[in-house]
Order: C-alpha cells, then structure tokens, then sequence
C-alpha cells in the first residue's frame, strides 16, 4: 500500500475552497471570484495530471506534491486518479460555460465557489477511500455543501424546499450507511478493521451481519445514485435547486457518488458478487423503468433532465451490476460522455427564458450553435453512434453480457435506451422541426460561450470516434 | 490484420461522399450546391464503376482495408468489397446521381443542408455494404437512419414529424437489440493475437470471428430473432412494415427514393452478410416461419397496395411486396434463388426510383398524388407515359425489363424450398398486374379531366435521368449476365455455409 | 450479557428512529429522529468495539470503532448546524416547518 | 456454327427494328413512310421464312446459340433459337399472314394522326417480333419471353384508342387473365427447373422419355402438363379464362384479325404440340385438354348464335375453333391442330379483314342489325368472305374441311362422343357464319341514310389481302388431303413428322392407336357436311328477309345473348370478393390491427409515464415511507431468500 | 442477576422509552428533552462498555450543545403545539409505524440465527475507551481524517453563514 494517496487533488480542492471563503470578504466585483476559481481549478487540474502522469504501472507514485502518511487510509491507481481528473475537467467546463450564471443565484458567489471546491475535495476522497470512516467522510463533505448550494436561492421557495427536502432525506440516508458500516465492522471477525479490502466475507453465503450490513451500505449508494427506488429526492431537488447546481449535481456529484459505489462493491464485496449481484440487478431495472417512463411525460426541461438523469444512472448500475474491466473502462467513459452532455445541455437549459419543450421551439433559427450544440448532445445522451453516449453505452452492455447472468436485464435495457430516445428526440423536434411561438426571447450569448459549447460538442464527437483516448489512461 | 493504410476503393467509396457532405453546409450559394452534389456523387459513381474492374472473386476479400480502430475490443476500421458488397455500392453511387438529377429543379429551402444530409446518407449507406467489422457495420447502420430522420422531419410532408419520428423510434428499437445481440456474440469470439501472436484483445469484431464464433443452437435461437427483427423492421417484412407507407407518404420525394431504393436494401444486405452465415442452425429451424411470414406480407401487401388511392402508398406497398419476395428467398437458400435475389436488390432500386421519379413529377406539376384526382396524363406527357409503362411493366416482371429474370430465379427458388409456398407467392404477379395497370389506366389514359389540363411535359433533367433508367432497366433485363458474375462469390460463400 | 442484546438495543432505536422520520410531520422532530437513528449507529458501534476488544488480544483492537464514534459525532455537528440553518430558512419563508406542505415540487 | 440457319435471328431483328424506328420517330416520320417500314420489315422477315422453310424442308433443322441469358451454377439458359418444322410452318403463317395485315392497316388505319399512325405499327411490329421470339424460342424461357411481349402487345392494342375506358378495361382484363395463364405456365417451368435444371426442349424431352432414369415421375409430367396447359387456357381463350378474347375486339379490326384470329391465340397450340412428347406422356391432362377444348367449343358456338355485333360473332368463332384445335391436341392429333391452326390463320383472317372493310364502309358501325344488302356495294368483299365462311363451316374443297375432319375423324377414333359433340358444333358454326353473312350482305340495307351513301368498295390496300388471303383460304387444306383421298396427300404431316415422332413411337407403344376404316371416315365426312349444308342454308334463307324486331327474347335465348352471365358470375366469384378482402384489409387489419397494435405500445409507454409520475407526490414522508418499504423487501430478498 | 445487568436492563428501558416518547409526544419541547434523557440513557450505556471518552463527549456534544441547539431553534420558532391541522392522511402514520416495526421484526430475525450474535461480552473491563489511547489513536493513525473533518466544518460553518446571512 502506497505511502500517501492522491493528495494534490484533495488538499488543492480544500485549500483553494478556503482561499475562495477568505476571498469572498476582499474581491469587489461580483465576477472577480469566477476567475480566481477557474484559475484555481486550472491549478488542481495541473497537479492532479501531473501526479496521474508521474503514476508508474506498479502503482508507486511519485508526483504526490504533500507525501503525508495517512495509513492508507485512501488508495489510488489510474483508474480513480483518472476518474478524479474527468471530474475537474468536466467541472471547469461548468465554471467556463455558466460562470456568470452562478453570479447570478446569489450574493456570497465567492462562497458558492467554495463550496463546489469543498464539493470536489469530497468527491475526490470518496473516488479514493480505502477505509469505510474516509468513505464515510468522503461522502459528508460531498453532501453537505450540496444541502447548502440547493438552497442557495433563498428567495425562492421551490428552492428552500428541494434543500430540505434533500436535507431530510440526506441526512436519513447517512443513518443507514452508518448502520451498514457498524454492521460490517461488527460482522468482520477475524481483524476487526474498517479498511475496505480486509473484511472478512467467509466461504460460502454471507454471515448474517455482513449482510445486513451490505444492505444498509448498498442502500445508502443507491440513495446517492438517485436509482431507484431511492430517486425520489432528484427530481424534486433538481428541480427545485438553481439550474447551474442543477446542473453540476446531477453530473459531478452523481459521478462521485458511483466511483464511490464501485469502489465499494469491487474492493469490499467484490468476491461475494453472486450474492448481492440480483439486488442490484432488481434496482437496475426499476431505476431504468421509473426514470425513462417518467421522464417520457415531463413538460419541463429541467424536470425532464432530472429523470433522465435518474435514467442514465440505471444504464451506469450496469457497470456495478457486472463489476469486471469493461465495467470500470465503461463507468469512467460514461462518466464523461454523460457529464459533458449533460453540462453542455443544461448550459443551453439555463439560456432559455422557457424552461418548457415548447420553449425550445424553433431554436435552430434563433440560434444555430446553441441548437446545434443541444442535437449533439441529445444524441449522446440517447446513444446514437458516433457520440460518447453509444461508446459509453456499448462498453456497459458489453460487461452486462459479459457477466452473463441476467441477460434479461441487457435487453430491457435497451428497450428502455429506446424509449429514452423518444423523449430526447422531442426536445430535437422541437429545436428543428418546430415554428416558435413565443416571442423572440433575449440571448445573453457571449462568442466564448458559444466557441465553449461548440468545443463540448467536439469534444463527445471525438470521444465517441476514439473512446480510446480517455481509455488508454487506464493501461499505459 | 495488416495496417495498409493505402487508398483503397472501399474508404473512399465511404470517405468521399463523407467530405462531400460536410462541404456541402458550407455552400452559401443554392447553384453551387446542387452543383457540388450531383458532381461528387457522380464521382463516386465513377470510383464505384473503377472498382467494378478490380472484382477479384473471393468472398470478403477482394478489396479490403483495415485499420485496428479501438484495438482494446478487438473493433477495426475494416471495409471489404465483395460482390454483393460491390452491386450494392453500385447502387448507391448510381441511384444519387439519378436522384440529383431528377430532383435538380426542386427547391428546398436550406438546400445545403439537405444536400449535405442527402451525401452524407450515402457515405452510411457505403459503410453499411463495406463494413466488414461488426461495430463499425452497426455504426453505420445506425448513422445512415439519422440524417435521413431529419431530412424527413424538416422537409417532408405535413403529417412528418409523427410520420418520421415512428419510424425512428421503431428502427432504432430494432437496432439496439441487434446491438444486443452483437455484443454477444463478440464475447464469444476468439482472442485477437498480432503478429507476434501476443493477444491484442479478448475478444474481436471482425466479421470471420463471429462467422468463427461457436454458437450452440439454443444461442443462435434467441439470437437470430434479435438480429432479424432489427432487419425485418428495416426490409420491413409483415408485420413490421406499418411504419414505411407513411414514412415514405410524408418525406420528400428524393428522400422516399433512397428509403426505398436503396435503404430497405440495407435489411436484406444484413440478412445475407451476416444472420445467415452466423447462424446457420437457427435458420434451418426457423426458416419456414419467416418465410411464411414473408409470403403473407407478399400478398397482403399487393392487395392492400390494390385498394390504395395515393400513388406514394401503392409504390410503398408494392414495394413491400417485393422485398417480402427477396426475403423469403433468402431465407430458403437456395443457389439459384439467391443468385435471383442478388440481382433483383439492384433491378428492384432501379425500378423503385424510377416510379418515384414519375409521382415526383406529376406531384411537381399537379400538386396531387390522388388517383382518384388524375385522369388522362398520357395525353398531355406521352414521354412521361411511356417512360411510366415500361418502368411499370418492369415493376410487374415482364420479361426482357430487368426484375424478369430476378424474380423468376427467385421464385423458383422458393419453389426449390415449398411448391406450396411457392404458389401462394406466385399469385401476386396477377395482383401486381392489376394494381399496376389500374394505375396506369386511370392515371394515364382515358378523358383529360379539369385538373390535367394543364399538365405539361416533363422537364429535360427529369427525361433524362428517367431514360437513364429506363436504358439500365432493358440492359440488365436482356443481358444480366455481368451481374451474375458480379455477385457469384456472396453466393456460393453463403451456399458452402449450408452445404 | 449476549452482544445480541445490544445489537437488539440499537436497532429499537434505530427503528423508533425510522417510525419517527416517517410519521412526524415537523421537521426538527424528523431531524431530532434521524440524530436518534445516528446514535443507534454509535451504539452499535461502541458495541462492537467492545466486542473485538475482547475477541482479539491487543488491547487497542476496538478503539477504532470509537474514533470512528467520535467522527460520527463530529459530522453529527455540522450538520446539525446545516440542517436547522436550512429549517430557520424554511421558516422564515413560509412560517411553518411541517414537511406536508413541501409539495411544490412533484409530479 | 456455320450453319446457314444462324441467320434465323433476322427474322425477328427485323420487326424489332421497324419497331424502333416507328417507335422513336414517330413525331417526325410521315405515315406513308411508316407504313412502308412497318410492312417492309415484315416482308423482309416473310423472305427469310420463306428461305428458311425450305431450308428446313431439306432436312437441314438448326439451334442458333446467340448469347447466355442466365448462367449461373444453378441455371444455364441460352438465347437460343430453334429452327424446325414445327417453328418454320409458324414463322410462314406469322410473317405471312402479318404482312398482308400490315398492308391492310396502312389504308385501314388512315385516319389517324401520323404520330398514333406510327405508333400503331410499331406496336404492330412489336406484336411480330414478340410472337417470333416465341415460336423460334429453344427453351420454355425465350418463349416465355415472347408469350409475355405478345401479351403486352395485345393490351397495348387493344387500349389503342385509350380516351375510351371501355377500351382500356378491355386491355386490361386481357392482361390480366393472361397472367392468371402465365400463374400456370411459370410454375410449370418451375417445376422443371426443379426436376429436371434445365429448360432447353432437347434435353427436357430427352429427359422426359429417358427409360433409364426416370427424373419425372407421371405425377409430375401430369402437374406439368396441366399447369402448362392452364397457360395456354390463359393465351388461347379456353375455358375458363376465355371471356377477355371477345372484350379484345375493342382494338383496332386489323388487330383482332392478327392478334386474336391468326397468331397470337394459337401460342397456346403452338406451345403444347411442341412439347408434344410430355402431353402424350399424361393421358389423364390429355382427357381433360380434349373435354375443355370441346366444352370450350359448344360454348362459345351457342354464343356466337345469337351476337348481334359483327366482330363479336368472329370473336366467339374464334373461340369455338381455338377449342377444336384443343380438342385435337387433346386426342393426340397434334398434327390435325397445327393444320386447323394453320387454315383457320387464313380463313379468319380473311373474315376479321372483310369484317374491317365492313366496319371500314359503315363508318364505324359494326351492329349487323344496321347492315344488309351490301353485296351490291362491295363484291370482292362480298366474294372473299363467302369462301370465308365457306371455308369456317367446313365445306369441302374449302381448306376448313379438311383440317377440321381430320381433327373429328382422331376424335372419332379415341371417343365417339367427342366426334359427335364436336360435329354439332360444327353444325352450328355453320350456322352462325351464314348468319352473319346472311345479316351483313343479303337482304336490304337497314342502316341509316347517309351510311347508305357513303357505302363503297374499300381500296386496293385492303381487297388485295383480302384476295390473297381468300385464295389460301381455299386452297390451303389441300396440303392435308385425307389418306382415304389419296394415300400420302398428307403433306404437312409428312412435313411435321420428326416432330411429332417421338409420340407416335409412345402411343404406338401403348398400342391404344387404331386406325378407322375408310368406311366409317367416308361415313363422318358425309355427315358432317350434310349437316353444316343443312345449317348453312336454313340460316340463309332464315336470315337473308331479316328485320328488325324488339321483342323481348326469353328464356335459354336470353341467356344465350348475354353469353351464359359468365362474366357476371366472375364477377360476383372472384372480381368482388378479392376487393371486399382487399378492403377489409387495409381499413381494419393494416389501420386497427397491425398498426393499432404499434401505436398502441406508444399510447401504452404514454400512459404508464402518467401513471408512475403519480409516485412522485412531493411528500418527504411518503418519499421515505416507499423508501423504508423498498429497504424491507431488499432485506427479506438478501437474508431469507 | 449482576448489578451490570441491572444497569444494562434499565439503561436500555430509559434510551428505548425515551426514544418512543420522542416520537410519541405531540409537543416539540417535550420530544426534545425526552431525546436528551435517550441520549443520557446512551452514554450510560458508554460507560458500560468502558468507551469512558465517548460517554462523556456524548453528554456534551449531544445532551449538551445539540440539544441545546435544537431547543433554540424550537423556542425561537415558539411552534410548541404542531400549529397544523392534525394529519389528513393517516396512512402515512400507520404505514409508518407499520414500515419501521416490520423492519426491526426482519432484521432481529434474521440476526437471531446468526452465531456471531452469541458472544458473552463482560461488561465495565478494558482500557479501550481512555482518552489517552483514544487521543494517541486519533493524532497518529487517524490524524488524516481528522484534517479532513475540518474541511467539514469549514463547509458547515459557511453554509450555515451563506443560508442565514440576510439578502442584502
């Protein structure tokens, strides 16, 4: 076990979140904070890479800038470090599309900033833990200033009541990972340790309490991946929560919540798979049933990306379903195919005045790029060759089959793939097919945001051509 | 697999109408842009003419590229040109320019975006008849629906959007399962080694491994269905086939004849490319049901097609006719029927886009599709007419048009498979004359009526592409032997798979 | 004294806990529940410790667990701290803290 | 291949490229000079028959390999022509009796406007090359090929005049009842496909009659030979697909003559005495040929009796003597039929011709009820169709005679029931001709005035045809004198006997053949032309006073003039049904069924999505109540089950 | 029958009561002080099982400022009585109540066979809990985490400060 963990990413996160606290008294300008954080996530991006390209096969890394003994208490390989990197990146591509957007929710934008860094610092612990206490904490710090930033538009009471609502049924969640945890540690005879790779799973069926302690800790990750039947807090979260956090909940954080997840159930109970694996199977389905079929009837965009959300959440179970390589390549590739659609969307979402489908109504003649942009990533998001989304698609349907136990759960979920086709593909009748009818809205649509989006675009295109140039990360 | 990276037929044939399309949205002026469209489609035309010369008869071998594309799962950028492979591409390459040409008058607003769709539809077609890699063939077989789904919606008729959007929906279903059903096979697919013989990826795409792949017969069973829904949908084959006469009723006309022309041929490619060789068992279990199947849709589609009022939907359900023929000869595998069926894929595009070019412009013209409306065309447009009764006659099998010799080896191949079957078939050349001359008569001859009058003859560009395909259509009816020869290699290939 | 009994213990009040989030309508009542649910957690873990303390021979087997408690409580805090910030605000909008009438958002 | 025969393919290349020529230049060319391609081209042909018959009569018999059609591993079928006996005796008829029919139209069709002039004989010489790809055909396909284009011809004839939908629909129940022909022929030569790979005549019968290996079993040469001959019921207008032969008579008068009097409804002859050998083979098919060709007969005669419409009389005529020839066929007097083809292409030729030049005078009229009395107008006419009908109603020397006996005399011989049904058709065949002749030149004129005076002989372009014709139609059955006249006067079947050799070996072998006494020849001869004398002078004299009379007639009468209801019960059979299926299917199972059900899966998806968004109730206890519950469940499935 | 056992008995009847109570008790104000009794009820049960540090961290952080906390909270909203109308839909009680005790039956069943839940533990012996192992444990091995929590904190400390500081 490694000295130290992938420390840059954390420590930069946090400090810079800091930084960014303490800013929030000096800068002047509302738009000052917006640079200081691009800059600053710019940075964390350098040291994380750097420490990603200094990582040798054998797992003994040499770019860690803080060597720290932390007992081991986080692990790391290729696979999370990249995993953590397509988390900034997707990240500084929200900053860049819709910084001016999150000046826009409140006054304390410094403070917004910081928490999205407290957020990432989160995140990168629970894409990192090697003990259940860091996973543990990993998730609290990536909860807590979620609570906070769903409820940062005070004024509005759609918004106070998606924090509590998340608050609440957070917070409960947390009780039940803590039960899990308890039992597990206590069911581990032998070492008791909470260190994720040494619990003791017997031959043979579980024992009773590593069980029941499996299923309070699956249920808990269920809850954070929003699959059903624990979603029912997105929709209305996302709903209620600015569009820009929105838009990084449902992307970033959810990301986080399943590297967590697979950590867990590869490292933990990976060799106990048959045991839990018709579990997940069964949340696989409803999560895929209730997110696809609620969504197909949704008037609003956002609400509709909220199931959606939930939809493209079961299609990634699938990955945890059949925990093997193609899995893992599959999580990280549909990691960021989906969030970068799903960003680049929501970024468009957030320019509408009409947040309904009819809003979208003949977007291609008031603006192409935006339209344009929007198809791009519909098309992803549906899984239509030549996008990330197919690739990212393909690899979790390739490691389904390959598990080959529950072939069922493969075809319904590309029956259901097919019908999240029809309500994307409405969003895409509307942009082009569709005469407007409201009045011609007003665009604050700056070039850069276009070029960005237009990069985005580029982006899930070549992703989708060569799924490989994320992949290779993973063997060099 | 060896990293030639020459220039070989195969990518430009997919490549070239590629780059043609994406310049083409760039094209301001509208003149331009027809222009550029029909000269690169010309060009490809040549390049799929140069390459005719090249046939060298060996199944999936003959002009091959290969370039290891995502080499962690085995999936490689492989085109191959056989000769099913080559009289398919034929067609492609041959139907856009007629296309271009018949349709040069019609003004399409964005005109560079439809002729840019339009090319690109073509480079997916290609790929879809050059694909010798599983992934890259549901690649294209996906990426040559897309832009035809928006070329429908935007410039189609006023009931599109639901039209198109249907059949979208009930292809891509169709296709996912497909993809299902790939995917496994590929997890069973031998390791890929180099030449070193160290093991490049687990698994392989590449078509010889999934014809290598042991499949038991319970895997083939459930695994044949997947594949052929997705391809009956496309063909489509009854029952599957609900989506097409309005699909075809609602886009614009240039975009029915691809559909139809070329499109549906892109079901029956995948049937003979790749369901028959992989699953050889399940076919002989299930062969007669999809026959039957295919029969039934034979006549239910002809009398259907004698009911209907709108020449679209005739042609469409003709059309469905047709090609529940061509696949319930493949599905017998039988030597002379599928030597029917290879030729027949081309004749029948031919012929199909022929009749569409002659709706197109008496719609042009009249601004009705009506049967009921037209009376007496022949008198004003006697070339029209003329060029309308061999097309028809060709679409009813008279001997010395093209679709003669095609569907009597086809039939008599299923004749080899059931005499029954065969009969029940065989009754829709007297359906396929009555609908047909029905048509012809009330549309063509008798009294001129108030909305005839002031119908004109047809214009130089449409004459010719008209006669262009009227000369294709007495050429391989007199002479079919080059096409024969073309496409020997598919057949025998497919034949030694069921010897 | 079976370790059963206070496996038995925590989970009636973790379960009490759950009644109590499900049936109560007043939001600092639920938040008061799911803190009791967290202390089921906490005494089970204590439990344990106990128990792996016994089991195996070094003496500091168990005190894992009670650092592990003591995070517990510490993350307990801070939301805490989060969770009545957010209630004040729900309060300070819509004089009421009863969760049945969050229903703004649904469907 | 140096054979003189190769250059048979001049024979039909010529038509095809007076077609062309017609054909494309029709704007341009002036309607003499069509008129003289159109016919030259046929002449032109007519010579090379002429060299080729007597080529073939020196013994010399040909088959020109051209090109391969199809030749593939599984199928070879060569562009063959076969030159024989049997295809020179046709290739002499169609180019013969096709150029004088051209000749005719070029003064006949006059009228027109040169651009539907020329496309008149480009049609017409279409029409030849078509039935010369037939009858030259070395294999069922190349004559499938021409049995198709003369079907295609006759539908574009046909619907000629095409402003007239009656034409049209004429045109295309011809069509269309040759397909149903076609249904029969195709699946026949699938079935040969089938058993045997191959379509060339040679080795088909070869095959057939190979002892050895026995490929066909009677069962097959028995489905064969039947579907085969439902393809000719189909071409040559036999029960029970007869009834589009009469409509045909819509086309243009030159037409009927050439197409449906002399050429192109003997295909069906022509196609079964080639394939002699496997119709001698099936007995059981041979009966039920014989029995339709006569039932055929009967019904088309009684018919004919009471036709008021001049063309229409011919037409049922025609019918009636196609089912003579298939009753010949049907007893094994294979030789009999294509001499009776071959007479009744000159005799009724000739009346279809002077019925034109009829029609030609009465501008337009062809109701015999409005004729009369025209021997004064025009006598060659007049003349020339005598010795037609004389000619039809069997009348020795007259060539009809001899064909038509020799036919009864081999019916005698297998069953006299077939020689006496037969004979009575006879009798009335006599019967109507006179009638019709009676009606249309005795008595007096009962047209109207100005038809009166317009009434004159027609040109020379169309009486020389008639003479020529008139000439071979009197002399043209001396070819085939009885035995019982002089002993090897049979000409033609001394001519046609390698044809036909490998039958008689069969039959001989069977040893059913056995020859009738002079006696009882003499006896049948004498009856039967007792008899037609009798009809033929009742209906002279019965019919030359005729007048005009409006009474209602009854009874079998009535059922006779409106042709046995026939196509009103297809009608009613098949016609209505198929349409009621047609409609059914595409209003209820296409709309309801099958697409209701596709739609359905959508409505379903919509209604579900409504349905489950109801889960979603906004309420934090009841989100966490479904979550508890949902827990539970996960728990007893991971420890109880 | 030990006096431990006594204690452990009546501790448990204490934690388990006042639990019911909190749930049980219409008034805010007396769920609140009914949880601080579970609470005392809990660390009595610490100290019991010798985790002497957490007892009293327990009665401190918990009892003491939590509570406390809540209590202000309470007052400051002065809702004593629930204001609203008494529940519309009871299903949602009785479900519930149903829901949770189902959850207990499963779970105690399920744990009634396993073996593990046999071990005798003697209570009130070890020195696990000191503050002395506990505080050489907590900045040695798991000073990482602890560097963490602050970050936790730090993220509280502003959430609650960006939630409550007033809209200017």
């Amino acid at each position: 076990m490694a000295v130290s963990a992938n420390m840059n990413a954390i420590i930069l996160t946090a400090v810079w979140g800091i930084v960014m606290m303490f800013g929030g008294a000096f800068f002047k300008q509302k738009s000052t904070p917006k640079y200081w954080a691009i800059a600053g996530l710019a940075l964390v991006i350098i040291a994380n890479c750097y420490e990603l390209f200094k990582l040798d096969p054998k797992g003994v890394e040499h770019g860690n800038l803080f060597p720290v003994e932390i007992k081991g208490m986080l692990t790391f390989d290729s696979f999370n470090l990249l995993f953590i990197t397509l988390v900034l990146i997707c990240t500084l591509f929200l900053f860049l599309l819709n910084g001016r957007d999150i000046e826009k929710v409140g006054n304390n934008v410094s403070e917004y900033f910081a928490l999205i860094f407290f957020v990432l610092c989160g995140v990168s612990i629970a894409a990192t833990y090697n003990t259940l206490l860091t996973l543990f904490l990993g998730i609290e710090i990536l909860s807590i200033p979620l609570y906070i930033l769903t409820g940062s538009d005070k004024r509005n009471l759609k918004s106070n009541e998606a924090a509590l609502k998340y608050f609440l049924m957070g917070s409960f969640s947390t009780g039940i990972l803590l039960m899990g945890i308890a039992f597990i540690y206590g069911g581990n005879t032998g070492t008791p340790t909470f260190y994720i790779n040494n619990i003791n799973l017997g031959t043979g069926k579980l024992p009773v309490m590593i069980g029941i302690g499996l299923v309070f800790l699956l249920i808990a990750m269920v809850f954070k991946v929003s699959a059903a039947p624990f979603h029912f807090w997105a929709p209305d979260v996302y709903d209620g929560a600015p569009t820009v956090f929105t838009s990084f909940m449902a992307t970033i954080v959810k990301a986080g919540g399943f590297i967590a997840f697979i950590r867990l159930f590869e490292h933990a109970f990976g060799t106990a798979q048959q045991q839990w694996q018709i579990l997940i199977a069964i949340i696989t389905a409803a999560t895929l049933l209730i997110g696809n079929l609620t969504a197909v009837f949704q008037q609003s965009v956002k609400r509709m990306l909220a199931y959606s959300s939930i939809a493209q959440a079961g299609f990634m179970l699938l990955s945890i379903f059949a925990i093997n390589q193609f899995a893992k390549e599959g999580v990280i590739l549909y990691t960021a195919a989906y969030s970068l659609a799903t960003i680049g969307l929501f970024a468009v979402l957030i320019k509408m005045s009409d947040y309904t489908i009819d809003g979208f109504n003949g977007l291609a003649k008031q603006q192409p790029v935006l339209a344009f942009t929007a198809t791009i990533c519909l098309l992803s998001l549906t899984g239509v060759p030549l996008t990330a989304g197919f690739q990212a698609k393909l690899f979790m349907l390739i490691a389904a089959v390959n598990d080959g136990h529950q072939n069922w759960l493969v075809v319904f979920a590309v029956l259901c793939a097919a019908i999240s086709a029809y309500y994307y593909f409405k969003i895409i009748q509307a942009i082009y097919f569709k005469e407007s009818t409201s009045a011609v809205q007003q665009w604050d649509v700056t070039p850069a945001f276009k070029v960005l989006l237009i990069i985005t675009a580029a982006l899930i295109l070549i992703l989708g051509i060569w799924p490989s140039l994320i992949i290779d990360w993973l063997y060099y | 697999m060896d990293q030639d990276i020459s220039i070989t037929f195969p990518h430009v044939l997919i490549f070239f109408p590629l780059l043609a399309g994406l310049i083409t949205f760039f094209l301001k002026k509208d003149a331009t842009v027809k222009s550029w469209a029909l000269f690169s489609s010309i060009i490809t035309l040549c390049v799929s003419l140069g390459s005719l010369y090249y046939a060298n008869n060996k199944a999936l071998s003959g002009l091959t590229f290969n370039y290891e594309w995502l080499k962690y799962i085995g999936a490689s950028f492989s085109v191959s040109l056989d000769g099913m492979g080559r009289i398919l591409t034929l067609l492609t390459a041959l139907s856009f320019p007629i296309i271009f040409v018949a349709t040069y008058k019609n003004q399409y607003k964005n005109t560079n975006s439809f002729y840019g769709l339009m090319l690109l539809t073509q480079a997916g077609l290609m790929g879809v008849f050059l694909a010798s890699d599983a992934l890259l063939f549901y690649f294209f077989w996906e990426l040559a629906i897309i832009p035809v789904y928006f070329l429908c919606s935007k410039w189609g008729g006023e009931k599109r959007i639901q039209a198109t959007f249907k059949f979208f929906i009930y292809t891509f279903t169709g296709s996912l399962l497909m993809l299902v059903g790939i995917i496994y096979i590929y997890l069973q697919t031998a390791a890929t080694q180099d030449a070193a013989g160290k093991i490049i990826s687990a698994h392989s795409f590449a078509i010889n491994y999934f014809y290598a792949a042991q499949l038991t017969v319970d895997q083939q069973s459930w695994l044949f269905w997947l594949f052929f829904i997705a391809f009956a949908i496309k063909m489509p084959v009854f029952p599957f086939h609900t989506w097409q006469p309005d699909t075809y009723e609602q886009s614009p006309s240039a975009v029915t004849m691809v559909l139809s022309g070329v499109m549906v041929k892109m079901g029956l490619f995948g049937v003979v490319r790749w369901l028959l060789p992989m699953f050889p068992l399940a076919v002989a279990k299930f062969d007669t049901v999809v026959i039957i199947l295919s029969v039934i849709g034979i006549v239910y589609a002809s009398l259907l097609a004698i009911k209907q009022d709108d020449l679209k939907r005739l042609v469409a359900y003709s059309s469905i006719a047709h090609i529940g023929l061509m696949s319930a000869t493949i599905f017998a595998t039988k030597q002379i029927g599928l030597e029917g069926v290879m030729i027949q894929m081309f004749n029948h595009g031919i012929n199909i886009i022929g009749l569409w070019i002659v709706i197109e412009m008496m719609e042009q013209q009249l601004g009705v599709r009506k049967i009921s409306q037209l009376s007496g065309v022949a008198h004003k447009a006697p070339v029209l007419t003329i060029m309308l009764v061999v097309i028809g006659f060709a679409n009813i099998a008279l001997p010395l048009t093209n679709a003669f010799v095609g569907e009597f080896m086809m039939f008599s191949g299923l004749f080899q498979f059931n005499s029954w079957i065969a009969v029940v078939a065989l009754v829709s050349i007297i359906l396929a004359a009555v609908y047909t001359l029905t048509m012809v008569q009330k549309v063509f001859y008798g009294q001129v009526n108030a909305l005839t009058t002031n119908m004109k003859e047809i214009s130089v560009n449409a004459q010719i592409a008209l006669s262009i395909i009227v000369v294709a259509i007495f050429l391989s009816g007199i002479y079919p032997q080059p096409l024969f020869d073309l496409t020997k290699d598919t057949v025998t290939a497919i034949i030694t798979r069921f010897k | 004294m079976p370790i059963n009994y206070y496996i038995f213990l925590a989970l009636a009040l973790f379960c009490i806990g759950v009644i109590g989030v499900l049936t109560r309508r007043n939001a600092i009542i639920i938040f008061m529940c799911i803190e009791l649910m967290l202390n089921a957690a906490n005494l089970l873990l204590v439990a344990f410790s106990k128990l792996h303390t016994q089991v195996s021979a070094l003496p500091t087997a168990g005190s894992d667990a009670q650092i592990f408690v003591f995070f517990i409580m510490v993350v307990a805090a801070a939301e805490v701290s989060v969770g009545l910030a957010i209630i004040v605000m729900m309060y300070r909008n819509t004089h009421s803290v009863d969760v049945n009438f969050l229903n703004r958002l649904k469907n | 291949m140096s054979n003189t025969l190769q250059i048979v393919w001049l024979i039909p290349f010529l038509p095809l490229i007076g077609f062309l020529i017609n054909g494309l230049g029709r704007n341009h060319l002036s309607k003499s000079l069509t008129g003289l391609i159109g016919s030259g081209v046929i002449l032109g042909s007519f010579l090379i028959s002429l060299f080729v018959f007597f080529q073939v009569k020196n013994g010399n018999t040909h088959v020109a390999h051209y090109f391969d059609f199809i030749n593939t591993a599984s199928l070879k079928v060569g562009f063959d022509f076969q030159v024989d006996q049997l295809s020179s005796l046709f290739l002499l008829i169609i180019t013969g009796v096709g150029f004088l029919i051209h000749v005719y139209s070029t003064s006949y069709m006059h009228e027109e406007p040169s651009k539907d002039f020329a496309k008149y004989f480009a049609y017409l010489n279409l029409f030849v090359f078509s039935m010369l790809l037939l009858v030259m055909g070395a294999n069922y396909i190349i004559m499938f090929i021409g049995w198709e284009g003369v079907g295609l011809c006759s539908y574009l004839l046909i619907g000629f005049w095409f402003k007239d939908n009656a034409n049209n629909d004429a045109a295309k129940k011809a069509f269309i009842m040759n397909r149903i022909g076609d249904f029969g022929f195709l699946l026949a030569v699938f079935w040969l496909i089938a058993k045997l790979g191959t379509t060339d005549y040679h080795q088909v019968f070869a095959l057939a009659i190979d002892t050895q290996k026995i490929l066909l079993t009677p069962f097959d040469i028995g489905g064969i030979t039947l579907l085969l001959f439902l393809g000719a019921t189909g071409k040559s207008a036999q029960i029970p697909l007869y009834t589009w032969l009469p409509d045909a008579m819509a086309g243009p008068t030159p037409v009927s003559a050439l197409i449906h009097a002399a050429t192109m409804v003997t295909a069906g002859i022509y196609m079964i005495a080639r394939s002699n050998i496997l119709f001698t083979m099936a007995p059981l098919t041979q009966s039920v040929i014989a029995i339709i060709g006569l039932a055929t007969a009967v019904v088309a005669a009684t018919i004919a009796l009471k036709q008021n419409d001049i063309k229409k009389v011919l037409a049922y005529s025609t019918v009636s003597q196609l089912g003579y020839m298939f009753l010949g066929l049907g007893v094994g007097a294979y030789t009999g039929a294509v001499f009776h083809v071959m007479t009744h292409a000159f005799f009724k030729a000739l009346l279809f011709l002077g019925a034109g030049s009829v029609i030609h005078a009465m501008g337009g009229e062809q109701d015999m009820r409005n004729m009369g009395g025209l021997k004064k107008y025009m006598s060659i006419t007049h003349i020339t169709f005598l010795l037609g009908c004389l000619a039809i109603a069997g009348m020795p020397p007259f060539s009809g005679f001899f064909s038509k006996d020799e036919i009864l005399a081999e019916a005698f011989a297998k069953n006299p029931v077939y020689w006496g049904i037969g004979v009575l058709t006879a009798f009335m065949t006599a019967f109507y001709m006179f009638r019709l002749y009676a009606m249309t030149f005795l008595g007096k004129f009962r047209g109207t005035h100005d038809q009166e005076h317009h009434l004159h002989e027609s040109p020379a372009a169309i009486t020389i045809p008639l003479i020529v014709l008139a000439i071979l139609a009197f002399v043209g059955g001396w070819i085939g004198m009885p035995k019982v006249f002089m002993p090897n006067g049979h000409r033609l079947e001394a001519f046609l006997e390698p044809i036909f050799a490998k039958s008689n070996e069969h039959v001989a072998a069977l040893g059913t053949a056995h020859e009738l006494s002079h006696t009882t020849e003499y006896a049948l001869m004498a009856i039967s032309v007792v008899g037609a004398l009798i009809a033929l002078l009742y209906a002279w004299n019965k019919f030359s006073k005729y007048e005009k009379t409006s009474e209602e007639e009854t009874g079998l009468a009535k059922a006779i003039s409106n042709k046995w209801y026939v196509d009103e019960l297809y009608n009613a059979v098949i016609v209505k049904p198929v349409q009621s299926i047609a409609g059914f299917f595409s209003n209820v199972v296409e709309k309801r069924g099958i697409d209701g059900f596709v739609n359905g899966v959508g409505k379903a998806v919509n209604y579900g999505s409504r349905q489950i968004r109801l889960l979603q109730t906004g309420q934090v206890s009841a989100y966490m109540l479904m979550m508890v519950v949902a827990i539970l469940i996960l728990f007893i499935i991971q420890l109880f089950l | 029958m030990s006096i431990t056992q006594i204690l452990f008995w009546l501790l448990s009847a204490l934690a388990v009561g006042g639990a019911i109570m909190v749930v049980a008790s219409k008034s805010p104000v007396h769920s609140i002080l009914f949880l601080i009794i579970t609470f005392f009820a809990i660390s009595g049960h610490y100290i019991l099982l010798n985790a002497q540090f957490l007892a009293i961290v327990n009665v401190i952080v918990y009892a003491g400022a939590i509570m406390v906390l809540f209590l202000f909270v309470v007052m400051l909203m002065n809702l004593n009585e629930e204001s609203a109308p008494p529940q519309k839909n009871k299903y949602i009680l009785y479900g519930g109540t149903i829901a949770g005790a189902s959850l207990m039956l499963v779970l105690v069943a399920a744990l009634k066979q396993s073996s593990q839940g046999r071990y005798l533990m003697d209570i009130n012996s070890g020195t696990g809990g000191l503050i002395e192992n506990l505080g050489k444990l907590l900045f040695t091995d798991y000073v990482f985490p602890f560097e963490i929590s602050s970050v936790l904190f730090l993220s509280a400390m502003i959430g609650a400060v960006v939630i409550s500081k007033k809209e200017a």
